[in-house]
C-alpha cells in the first residue's frame, strides 16, 4: 500500500505531469501515502512489529517512525513545491516536460525510500538505495545548467561508487550468512533472521563487510570525507529536492548504516563499529562546521549544516546505549523537520532576491515577514537553541559524551560553536536589515515551514508519551 | 550617662567646628614665618568667614539647585565626619552609626558633590578642577583605606573609637607597620587637602589649581561654607592621624570624666599646634608637583600603606 | 486558607500553592506577550494596558519571592507536565530562588512601568512583537531561577538569551546593532554549551538531571573541579567576566533602554544565581583555589570595567562597562565566600556572600535606574554620545533628580544602597588574615586595595556620567528642546530610586533577606539580631552601620546649618554671568568633555588600552582631535581566534577542491584506512 | 584430475585473467581499447559464471550468466562504442598520474586485497574460495582507474569494471545472490547506464567536451 501509492503516483505523473494540476496531484498522492502510512503506524503501535510478503517486508519500531517522518516531510515538501515550482516555471528556468520529469521522479524517489525503509532484505535495501540515487540524480540535474549537470555527475559517480562498496558489503554479509542460515529459503539476507543469529556470524567477514557498508552508505549519509557530493547536489538541485535529500535521504542512508551496525556489533562483540561511527561523526561535525564558515551560497550553507548534523547523529549512534540512541533518533526527527523547513524558506528567499548568493539576500523581514521569520527561527532551531527540539537531543548527546567520552567534548564544542558563528553571521543580515527586493509573484506556501517548526518546538518542551515510548523501543532495538 | 554621652558628642563636634579655621590659620601663620613673611593674624580665617557671610550671593545665571545645595551638604558631611572621629573622647554614640569605612564614604560624598557642583556651571575651569579632584580622590582613597586597614587589623574593628581604645590599651604603638602607614597617611593628607605638593591653596594660578578651580563660582555664604568645610576636612584628617598614630590623651571609655576631657582638649590643642607647624614645614620644604606626577606620588603612598600591611602580616601574625 | 490555623500538612499545601501561583504569574507574562500580538501596532493597547499589567505581575512575583525568603518553609517542588520523557520540568522555590525572584520582581516592576511610557511605534520591530519578546524574556528569567533540573534550566536559559537577542536587535536596520546582536548570541550560546557540559559532569553518569540528584552525586575531585570550571566559564560569559565580557559593551547599548536595563540589571544576575546554585548548592564547595580563582577574576573584572567605563564617550557603553565592574564586585564577594567556606570559616563566608547578594540586588536597582534614565535622555535628545549632551538638569528636572540618586548610589556613597554592599564587602576582606594560607594572607589585602580603587573609580565614572549629561551647558543647541519624561516613565524611575534609598537607609532588611539565603547555602547567617535601623554583621564592637541615622544626621546637620546661616546671615542673592576667573567668551564647547574626563585614566592606566590617537599640530588650519580606544582583549584573544578559525576553514575548504578524482581518492583512502583497522 | 579440481583450476585461471585485464585497463590510454578490454572482462566473467553454474548445478546462475553476456559483453560495449563515436571522444585520455606509478600502486593494492581476503577465504567451503581476494583486487583497481582518469567516459568504464568485480564476487564466492536481488542489480545498472548516456549528451552540450577538468567549477574558493 505504502509503496504502491507513490509508484502509482510516479506513473500517473509521468503521464500527466505536464498538465496544470500536476502539482496538486503530486501533493494528493503524497497525502494519500501519508494516510496509508498513518494506518501502518497505528497498526504497528497496536500490534507490534509485523512482517509481510514472505518476510520480505517488515516494520518495527525503528523504521516505522522513519517511515512516518518520511511520509510527512514528503507531503509537506510536495505542498511547498507547488508554488515554488510555479515561480520557477514563470521565471523560465523550467518547462512543462521538465516539470513532468520532476513530479514523477519525486514520487519514484519517495517510493524508493519507502522500499529502503520497509524492506527486510539487505539486498533489496541496496537496490532501493540505488534507485533513490538514480531518481535524485535526475532531480538534481533538472535545471540542465552547467553547474547542475556537474553537481549531478559528481553525485552520480561518488554515490554510485559508494553504493558499489555497499554491494560488496552485502555480498560479504551474504557470504557469512550463508554458512549459518544456508542457501535455502532465501533467508540469508533477511535482516530479521540475520539479527537472530548475529552472534554466530563470522566476525572477520562481518568486520570487513561493515567497512564496506560504512563507506558505501556513509557516502550517502554525507559523512566526511565522503561528503563531497552533498553540497553540490543540494545547492544545484531544485529546492524541494534539496529539502527531501537533506531531510530524508540522509536519514534513510543512516538507517541502513545503523541496521548494519546492529548486525556487526552483535557478531564481533567489540566496540569497533561504534568507535568508527564516532570517529566519522566527530570528523563530519568538525569539518562540516568549518566548511560552514566560508560559504556564500545559501543552500550550500545549509547543505554543510546537514553534514554537521549527520555527524552529530552518527556520533550519538556510535556512543550507543539507550540515552544516546534515543537522542540520535530524536535528532534525526528534528533535523529532518527543521532542515526541510529551512530549505523551504531558503528557496523562497533566494527567489525573492533572485540569487542564491547570500550577499545578495538582505532584509527578508522587510520584504516578507513570514519568509524572514521562518528562516530566522529555522536557523535558530537548527543551531540548537532551545526551546526547539534540536536542543533537546543535543542536550542529551552532549551530556552523554561528557560522561562517556570526555575527550570528544572539546571537538563537539568547537563544532557547535563554529557552526553557530558561521550560520548565524550569515543568516542575520539576510533576515534583518534593509532591502528593496520586490515581493514574490505567488504567495509562498509557508504553512509547512511553520508546521514543521511548531512540531520541533513542541518536541523541545514536550515529547508526547507515545512518541517517547516509540523512540525508546527503537533505541532498545538498536541496542548498544 | 546618656545625657553626658550626648554632651560629649555634641561638644566634640562644636569644638571641631569652632577650631577648624584656627588650625588652618595656624598653618598659614607658620608658613609665613618659615618663609620670612609677615604672618597674617591667627584669626584671619574667622574674619574671612564673617566677611563672606555678609556679602550678597552672585549666582551664575544657569546654576541649578544642585549648585546651591552643595555647600550645605559639604559642610554637613564634614561635621558628621567630625562626629565620628574620636578627637577628644572615644565614647561617641555616633561613631557606631558610621565606622571608618563610612567615614571614607562621607569624604567621597563631599568630593562628588563638590565636583558635580563645579561642573554645573559649565565653565572650563570648573569642570577641569572637578576632573582633577576626582582623579586625586580615586588615587588617594585606596591608600587611605590601606592605612586604615592596618589599624583595623591591629584592633580587630573598623570603628575608630575601638581602634583608639585598643591602641591605648595594648600600646602597640611601636608596631613597625604603623610607621609605614603613618608616612602614607601623611602623604594622603597632603593630597586630599589641596596642599603642596599636589595643590596650592594659596594660588589662583589657573592651570595648576584644583580645589580653587571648583570653588571659583561660589561666592558669599556659599563660599564661606565651602571654605569652612575644607578647613574642617583638614582638621578631621589631622584628628584621624592622631587617633591612629598618636592616641595618647584621648579620653577612653570609662575614664572620661570632666577632668579627663579637659586634659584631652588640651592635649589635642598641643598636638594640633605641633602638627600644624610640621605641616607648614613640609609644605615649605617641598615644591609643587606637576599634575601628572600626582599619580606617582599617590602610588607611593599606596605602596607604603601596603608595605605596612605586609610587614604587619609578616611580623605580627 | 489561613496560615495560622493550618496544620503542618496544610502549610505544605499552602506552600505548594505558592509555587504554582508563582508559575501562573510567570505564565501570565507569556500570555501578556502573546496578547501583544493581537493588535501589534496599537501602542495604546500595548503600552497602556499590557506593560502596566506586566509590572503588576512583577510585583506579585517579588511578593511571592519575599514570602519564600521569610516563611521558613522547606523548599517547594512542583512538576510541570512538560519536558523530556522521564524528566518533567521540575520547578523549585527555595530561599536562593526567592531572593533572586525578589530582585527580579522589584527591578522588573520599575522597568515595566517605565517601558509602558517608553515604547512607541516606528522603532524597528513592531510594538506587539517587542511586547512578546519582552515578556518572554522576563518569564524566562523567572524560570531560570525556578528551574530545578538541568534541562528545564537550559531551556529557560537559552530562551532568555534568544528573546533578549531579538530585543537587542529591535532596530536591526543599523549594522552595528546587528553586529552587537550576533556577538551577543554567539557568546551566550558558547557559554550555554559550557553550562550544559557542566551539567553533563554533574549528573555523574546516573542520568538523573534533577538538581536534587546532582546534590547527592558523588564526584571525584577532578570532575568536581571540571564542573565548577565549566560552570564558571559558562556563567561568566553571561555575566560579562573579563575576558568573556566582550559582547557586553556592544549589546547593552544596542538594545532599547528598558531592555538594556533588563539585561544589565536582571539578566546578569541570573548568571550570578547560576554560579551560586552550582557552586554552593549542587557542588558544595570543595577547594579553596576555586575561591581564589573567582576572587581574582572578579577583582580584575571590577577594575577593568571601571577603567574602561571612565574612558567611554557613549553614555550607554559607559553604563555597560560599569556593569562589568559591578559584576566583578559581586564575583569578588562570591570568591571570598567560597574561600572562607573552603577554609571552614562559615560566618565570614556568610558575610561575603551577603555582600555579594546585596550588591546584586543593589546593582539591579541602580543600574536599571540609570539605563532607564539614559532612555529618557535618548528619547528627549536623540543623542547617545556624551559629547553632544549637557545641561539637561534644567530641561529634564525629574529625570535628573532621580538619576542623581542612582548616580550617588552606584558611586557607593553613603547613605545609599551601593555603599552598604561595598561596606559589607570591605568588612569581609578584613577577615582574610584568618585564612590558613600564608601566601593568600599576603595577597588578598591587595584585593581590598583593588576594591577600594575600583570603588573610587566608580565614583569618578559616575561624576563624569552625571556631570557631562545633566550638568553644565548644552553642548548642542538642539538640546533646548529636550523635554522631561512622561509620568509613567517617572513612576518607573521613582520606584527604582525608592528601592535604592530604602536599602541604603534600612540595610537590615536586605541583610535579613540575604541571611535567609546564607542560612540555606551555608547553614550560617551574619548577626541579624540588631534592630531594623542598624546593622552589625559580626559584632557591634567589630563594626556597625546605620544608614537611617546617618541620613537623619545629614538631614539634621544640613537643615541646622541652613537655618543657622539664614538666621545669622541673610538670604540676598542675585544672578550673574559665570565669573570663570574673568575669562570672557566662554562657550559651551569649552567645558570639559567626556574625552577630557578620560584623559587622566588613559594616562594612568595606559597599558590597559589599545589607543589610536590623532593629535592636532599648532599650525593646523583646522585642528582635529580624535582618539579611538580599543579593548586589548579583543586583539589579544578574540581576533586571533577568529583568524584561526578563518585559516582553518580555508585550509579545510581545500578539501572541496572541485575535482572528482580527488573526491574519489578520499573515498578510496577512507576505505583503505578503515580496512586497515579491521585487518 | 577430479572434475571439481579441474573446475577450480579453470576458475582460478579465469580469475587471474580478470585481474590481468584489470591491469591492462589501468595501463591503456585509448578509450577505444578500454571498451574492448571491458568487453573481454565481461566475457571472462560470463565464462566464470557459467563454470560456477555448471559445477554447482545452480540454475539461477545460468540466468545470471546469460544476463552477463547480454549486458556486459554485447549491450554495454556496443552502446559505449556508439557513444564515443557520436561524441567524438575516442581520443586518448591523459591520466593524472603517470602509468608506471599507477601500476605500482595497483600492485600494492592487489597485495593488500589478498591480505585482507586471506583469513576469509580460509573459511569458504566453495570451490571458489580464493576468488574473493581477486574480486576485491579488481574493485580496488577499478577504483584506482576512476581516480586517475580524466574523461567522463573512462570514469564510467572504471565504474562498470568495478561492477564486474562485484559481480564476480557475488557469483564465484557465494554462488550468486538470490535472484530477485540480482535482477534488481541488473535493472539498476541498466537504468543507471541509460541515465549516463543522457548525461553524456547533456554534458557535451553544456561543456563542449567530456573532459572532467571542465567540471571543477563547484568548489570552495
Amino acid at each position: 500500500m505504502v509503496l504502491g501509492l507513490p509508484l502509482l503516483g510516479a506513473f500517473l505523473l509521468a503521464l500527466f505531469g505536464a498538465r496544470r494540476y500536476a502539482a496538486e496531484l503530486n501533493a494528493g498522492m503524497s497525502f494519500s501515502t501519508l494516510v496509508a502510512v498513518s494506518f501502518l503506524v497505528l497498526r504497528v503501535l497496536r500490534h507490534g512489529p509485523l512482517l509481510a510478503l514472505h518476510e520480505q517486508f517488515f516494520v518495527d519500531s525503528f523504521n516505522v517512525f522513519l517511515v512516518a517522518l518520511t511520509a510527512f516531510v514528503g507531503f509537506t515538501t510536495a505542498l511547498f513545491s507547488r508554488p515554488y515550482m510555479r515561480i520557477e516555471e514563470q521565471r523560465g528556468r523550467l518547462n512543462p516536460q521538465r516539470l513532468r520529469l520532476y513530479h514523477s521522479m519525486y514520487q519514484l524517489f519517495m517510493a524508493a525510500m519507502f522500499l529502503a525503509l520497509l524492506t527486510n532484505n539487505m539486498g533489496l535495501l541496496w537496490v532501493a538505495m540505488e534507485a533513490a540515487t538514480l531518481s535524485t540524480v535526475l532531480l538534481v540535474s533538472l535545471y540542465r545548467t552547467r553547474a547542475s549537470l556537474e553537481a549531478a555527475w559528481k553525485y552520480f559517480i561518488l554515490c554510485g561508487v559508494g553504493i558499489a562498496q555497499a554491494l560488496f558489503g552485502t555480498i560479504l554479509l551474504y557470504f557469512a550468512a550463508e554458512h549459518v542460515l544456508g542457501r535455502e529459503g532465501m533467508t540469508a539476507l533477511l535482516w530479521t533472521h540475520l539479527n537472530a543469529v548475529k552472534g554466530h556470524l563470522e566476525p572477520r567477514v562481518l568486520g570487513l563487510a561493515f567497512v564496506f557498508f560504512l563507506v558505501g552508505y556513509g557516502t550517502k549519509v554525507g559523512l566526511a570525507p565522503l561528503h563531497n557530493w552533498l553540497p553540490d547536489a543540494h545547492a544545484e538541485g531544485p529546492t524541494p529536492v534539496s529539502a527531501v535529500l537533506s531531510g530524508l535521504l540522509l536519514n534513510v542512508a543512516l538507517y541502513a548504516v545503523i541496521r548494519c551496525k546492529v548486525l556487526v556489533e552483535g557478531s564481533i562483540g567489540s566496540y569497533l563499529p561504534g568507535h568508527m561511527l564516532m570517529g566519522f561523526g566527530l570528523l563530519s561535525a568538525v569539518l562540516g562546521a568549518f566548511f560552514l564558515w566560508r560559504q556564500r551560497d545559501i543552500k550550500r550553507l545549509f547543505a554543510y549544516s546537514s553534514i554537521e548534523h549527520m555527524g552529530i547523529i552518527t556520533f550519538a549512534f556510535g556512543i550507543g546505549g539507550p540515552i544516546a540512541n534515543f537522542a540520535a533518533l530524536l535528532h534525526m526527527t528534528v533535523h529532518s523537520l527543521t532542515k526541510s523547513s529551512i530549505f523551504f524558506t531558503a528557496g523562497h528567499a533566494s527567489q525573492t532576491a533572485d540569487t542564491q548568493q547570500m550577499a545578495g539576500i538582505r532584509g527578508l523581514v522587510g520584504v516578507s515577514p513570514t519568509i524572514g521569520w521562518g528562516l530566522m527561527l529555522g536557523s535558530i532551531a537548527i543551531l540548537g537553541m532551545p526551546p526547539f527540539g534540536v536542543f533537546a537531543s543535543e542536550f542529551l548527546i552532549l551530556t552523554t559524551a561528557m560522561r562517556e567520552h570526555p575527550w570528544t567534548t572539546p571537538f563537539l564544542l568547537i563544532a557547535l560553536g563554529v557552526a553557530f558563528a558561521a550560520i548565524f553571521r550569515k543568516v542575520q543580515p539576510m533576515v534583518f536589515g534593509e532591502s528593496n527586493a520586490p515581493p514574490l509573484p505567488h504567495s509562498p506556501a509557508l504553512a509547512p515551514v511553520f508546521v514543521h517548526l511548531a512540531i520541533v518546538l513542541m518536541l523541545g518542551v514536550y515529547i508526547p508519551f507515545a512518541l517517547a515510548e516509540w523512540y525508546r523501543a527503537a533505541a532498545l532495538l538498536i541496542g548498544g | 550617662m546618656t545625657a553626658l554621652t550626648m554632651v560629649r558628642q555634641f561638644g566634640e563636634v562644636l569644638l571641631a567646628i569652632a577650631i577648624a579655621p584656627l588650625f588652618t590659620g595656624w598653618i598659614a601663620q607658620c608658613r609665613a614665618w618659615l618663609q620670612s613673611r609677615a604672618a597674617p593674624p591667627l584669626t584671619q580665617p574667622y574674619r574671612m568667614l564673617r566677611k563672606l557671610f555678609q556679602k550678597d550671593v552672585a549666582l551664575a545665571t544657569h546654576a541649578s539647585a544642585l549648585f546651591r545645595m552643595t555647600p550645605y551638604i559639604l559642610f554637613g558631611a564634614m561635621v558628621l565626619v567630625a562626629a565620628i572621629i574620636p578627637s577628644i573622647a572615644t565614647d561617641l554614640p555616633f561613631a557606631r552609626v558610621a565606622d571608618a569605612i563610612a567615614l571614607i564614604g562621607l569624604f567621597a560624598t563631599a568630593r562628588v558633590f563638590l565636583s558635580l557642583a563645579a561642573m554645573d556651571i559649565g565653565t572650563a575651569f570648573g569642570s577641569m578642577g572637578a576632573r582633577r579632584d576626582m582623579m586625586i580622590g580615586f588615587l588617594a582613597e585606596p591608600a587611605l583605606l590601606m592605612v586604615l586597614f592596618n589599624a583595623f587589623l591591629l584592633s580587630g574593628s573598623t570603628a575608630l573609637p575601638s581602634v583608639v581604645e585598643a591602641s591605648t590599651a595594648h600600646s602597640f604603638l611601636m608596631d613597625p607597620s604603623l610607621l609605614f602607614a603613618a608616612v602614607a597617611f601623611l602623604m594622603v593628607l597632603l593630597a586630599e587637602n589641596a596642599r603642596i605638593p599636589i595643590d596650592n591653596p594659596a594660588t589662583h594660578l589657573e592651570l595648576t589649581m584644583i580645589h580653587e578651580a571648583m570653588a571659583l563660582e561660589y561666592s558669599a555664604r556659599h563660599l564661606a561654607l565651602v571654605e569652612w568645610a575644607s578647613d574642617l576636612k583638614l582638621f578631621n584628617y589631622a584628628c584621624i592621624g592622631f587617633a591612629l598614630f598618636l592616641p595618647w590623651g584621648i579620653a577612653t571609655h570609662g575614664a572620661d570624666g570632666g577632668l579627663a576631657l579637659g586634659l584631652a582638649v588640651a592635649v589635642l590643642l598641643a598636638k594640633l599646634t605641633v602638627a600644624g607647624a610640621a605641616l607648614a614645614l613640609i609644605e615649605s620644604l617641598s615644591a609643587k608637583l606637576r599634575i601628572f606626577r600626582a599619580p606617582e606620588y599617590l602610588a607611593m603612598a599606596f605602596l607604603l600603606a601596603v608595605l605596612g600591611l605586609l610587614v604587619h602580616l609578616l611580623l605580627g601574625a | 486558607m489561613s496560615l495560622v490555623e493550618g496544620t503542618s500538612q496544610s502549610v505544605v499545601a499552602f506552600s505548594k500553592h505558592d509555587l504554582s501561583f508563582l508559575l501562573m504569574l510567570v505564565f501570565g507574562w507569556v500570555i501578556l506577550g502573546i496578547a501583544g500580538l493581537v493588535r501589534p501596532h496599537r501602542v495604546g493597547w500595548i503600552a497602556r494596558i499590557l506593560f502596566p499589567l506586566g509590572a503588576l505581575i512583577a510585583l506579585g512575583i517579588a511578593g511571592l519571592g519575599t514570602l519564600a525568603l521569610f516563611s521558613g518553609h522547606a523548599p517547594q517542588i512542583f512538576l510541570l507536565p512538560l519536558g523530556l520523557p522521564n524528566l518533567p520540568f521540575h520547578a523549585r522555590l527555595d530561599t536562593l530562588s526567592g531572593f533572586f525572584l525578589l530582585l527580579l520582581g522589584m527591578a522588573g516592576a520599575g522597568i515595566s512601568t517605565f517601558a509602558a511610557g517608553y515604547f512607541r511605534s516606528g522603532e524597528g520591530t513592531a510594538p506587539g512583537l517587542l511586547c512578546l519578546q519582552y515578556h518572554v524574556f522576563l518569564a524566562s528569567m523567572a524560570l531560570v531561577i525556578l528551574a530545578d533540573d538541568a534541562y528545564f534550566f537550559m531551556v529557560a536559559w537559552e530562551t532568555m538569551a534568544l528573546s533578549s537577542y531579538f530585543l537587542v536587535t529591535a532596530q536591526h536596520r543599523i549594522p552595528e546593532i546587528r553586529r552587537a546582536g550576533f556577538l551577543y548570541l554567539l557568546m551566550a550560546h558558547i557559554g550555554a554549551l559550557c553550562i550544559l557540559l557542566s551539567f553533563g559532569v554533574l549528573q555523574g553518569g546516573r542520568w538523573l538531571f534533577t538538581f536534587d540528584a546532582m546534590r547527592g552525586a558523588s564526584l571525584t575531585s577532578f570532575w568536581a573541579s571540571a564542573a565548577f570550571l565549566l560552570a564558571l566559564i559558562g556563567f561568566g560569559a553571561k555575566a560579562g567576566l573579563v575576558p568573556l565580557h566582550i559582547w557586553l559593551p556592544e549589546a547593552h547599548p544596542a538594545a532599547p533602554s528598558p531592555v538594556s536595563a533588563l539585561m544589565s540589571g536582571l539578566m546578569l544576575k541570573t548568571a550570578v544565581y547560576g554560579v551560586l546554585r552550582i557552586t554552593f548548592d549542587l557542588l558544595h564547595i570543595r577547594y579553596w583555589w576555586w575561591g581564589v580563582l573567582v576572587l581574582g577574576v572578579g577583582l580584575f573584572s571590577a577594575l577593568f570595567g571601571a577603567i574602561f567605563a571612565a574612558v567611554q564617550t557613549d553614555m550607554k557603553r559607559l553604563l555597560a562597562y560599569s556593569s562589568i565592574e559591578n559584576i566583578g564586585l559581586i564575583f569578588t564577594g562570591i570568591g571570598l565566600a567560597i574561600l572562607f567556606e573552603a577554609c571552614h570559616l562559615p560566618l565570614f563566608a556568610a558575610l561575603a556572600l551577603t555582600a555579594a547578594l546585596i550588591h546584586s540586588l543593589n546593582h539591579s536597582l541602580f543600574k536599571s535606574l540609570l539605563f532607564l534614565a539614559t532612555g529618557s535622555v535618548l528619547h528627549a535628545t536623540h543623542q547617545r554620545s556624551l559629547g553632544k549632551l549637557g545641561g539637561l538638569i534644567r530641561r529634564m528636572p525629574w529625570v535628573a533628580a532621580l538619576a542623581l540618586i542612582g548616580t550617588l548610589a552606584i558611586a557607593g556613597l553613603p547613605p545609599l544602597n551601593g555603599f552598604v554592599s561595598e561596606w559589607l564587602l570591605l568588612q569581609s576582606f578584613l577577615f582574610t588574615p584568618q585564612i590558613p594560607h600564608a601566601f593568600l594572607n599576603m595577597l588578598i589585602p591587595l584585593g581590598a586595595a583593588v576594591l577600594a580603587l575600583t570603588a573610587a573609580l566608580a565614583a569618578y565614572v559616575m561624576v563624569k556620567f552625571y556631570g557631562v549629561i545633566f550638568l553644565g551647558q548644552h553642548r548642542e543647541p538642539s538640546l533646548v528642546h529636550a523635554h522631561d519624561a512622561d509620568w509613567l516613565e517617572r513612576m518607573g524611575l521613582a520606584w527604582l530610586s525608592l528601592g535604592c534609598i530604602a536599602i541604603g537607609v534600612l540595610p537590615q532588611l536586605a541583610l535579613r533577606a540575604a541571611g535567609a539565603v546564607t542560612q540555606t547555602l551555608l547553614g550560617q547567617t551574619v548577626n541579624l539580631a540588631s534592630p531594623f535601623w542598624w546593622i552589625a554583621p559580626i559584632t557591634s564592637r567589630q563594626s556597625s552601620y546605620s544608614g537611617l541615622i546617618l541620613l537623619a544626621g545629614i538631614i539634621g546637620v544640613v537643615g541646622i546649618t541652613f537655618v543657622v546661616v539664614r538666621i545669622l546671615a541673610h538670604g540676598r542673592m542675585r544672578r550673574a554671568v559665570p565669573w570663570d576667573c574673568g575669562y570672557p567668551w566662554q562657550t559651551s564647547r569649552m567645558q570639559d568633555t567626556a574625552e577630557g574626563f578620560g584623559q587622566p585614566i588613559r594616562h594612568i592606566f595606559g597599558p590597559f588600552f589599545d589607543m589610536e590617537r590623532e593629535l592636532p599640530f599648532p599650525t593646523d588650519a583646522a585642528p582635529r582631535y580624535r582618539i579611538h580606544i580599543e579593548d586589548r582583549m579583543w586583539k589579544a584573544l578574540y581576533l586571533p581566534i577568529a583568524r584561526g578559525v578563518q585559516q582553518l576553514a580555508d585550509w579545510i575548504g581545500q578539501l572541496q577542491g572541485g575535482r572528482l578524482s580527488t573526491y574519489l581518492l578520499y573515498s578510496f583512502l577512507t576505505l583503505i584506512v578503515l580496512l586497515g583497522f579491521v585487518l | 584430475m577430479h572434475p571439481s579440481h579441474l573446475t577450480a583450476a579453470l576458475l582460478k585461471l579465469l580469475a587471474a585473467s580478470l585481474l590481468l585485464i584489470s591491469f591492462a585497463m589501468l595501463s591503456r590510454r585509448r578509450t577505444q581499447r578500454l571498451i574492448t578490454l571491458f568487453a573481454w572482462q565481461g566475457a571472462v566473467l560470463f565464462m566464470s559464471t557459467l563454470l560456477v553454474a555448471h559445477s554447482a548445478g545452480l540454475r539461477e546462475l545460468y540466468y545470471s550468466a546469460a544476463l552477463t553476456l547480454l549486458l556486459k559483453v554485447i549491450a554495454l560495449p556496443w552502446i559505449l562504442h556508439r557513444l564515443i563515436h557520436r561524441l567524438g571522444a575516442q581520443w586518448d585520455s591523459e591520466t593524472l598520474v603517470n602509468i608506471p606509478t599507477t601500476m605500482l600502486v595497483g600492485l600494492g593494492l592487489v597485495i593488500f586485497a589478498f591480505g585482507l581476503a586471506h583469513p576469509i577465504s580460509r573459511m569458504a567451503t566453495t570451490i571458489t574460495r580464493n576468488t574473493i581476494g581477486i574480486a576485491l583486487a579488481i574493485i580496488f583497481l577499478a577504483f584506482l582507474m576512476m581516480i586517475t582518469r580524466r574523461k567522463a567516459v573512462t570514469q564510467v568504464i572504471g565504474f562498470l569494471a568495478m561492477e564486474n568485480g562485484l559481480f564476480f564476487a557475488a557469483t564465484s564466492a557465494t554462488y550468486g545472490m538470490p535472484m530477485v536481488i540480482e535482477l534488481g542489480i541488473a535493472l539498476d545498472l541498466l537504468v543507471g547506464f541509460f541515465i549516463l548516456g543522457i548525461f553524456f549528451f547533456q554534458i557535451r552540450e553544456q561543456f563542449d567536451s567530456l573532459d572532467l577538468s571542465n567540471m571543477e567549477a563547484l568548489k570552495e574558493d
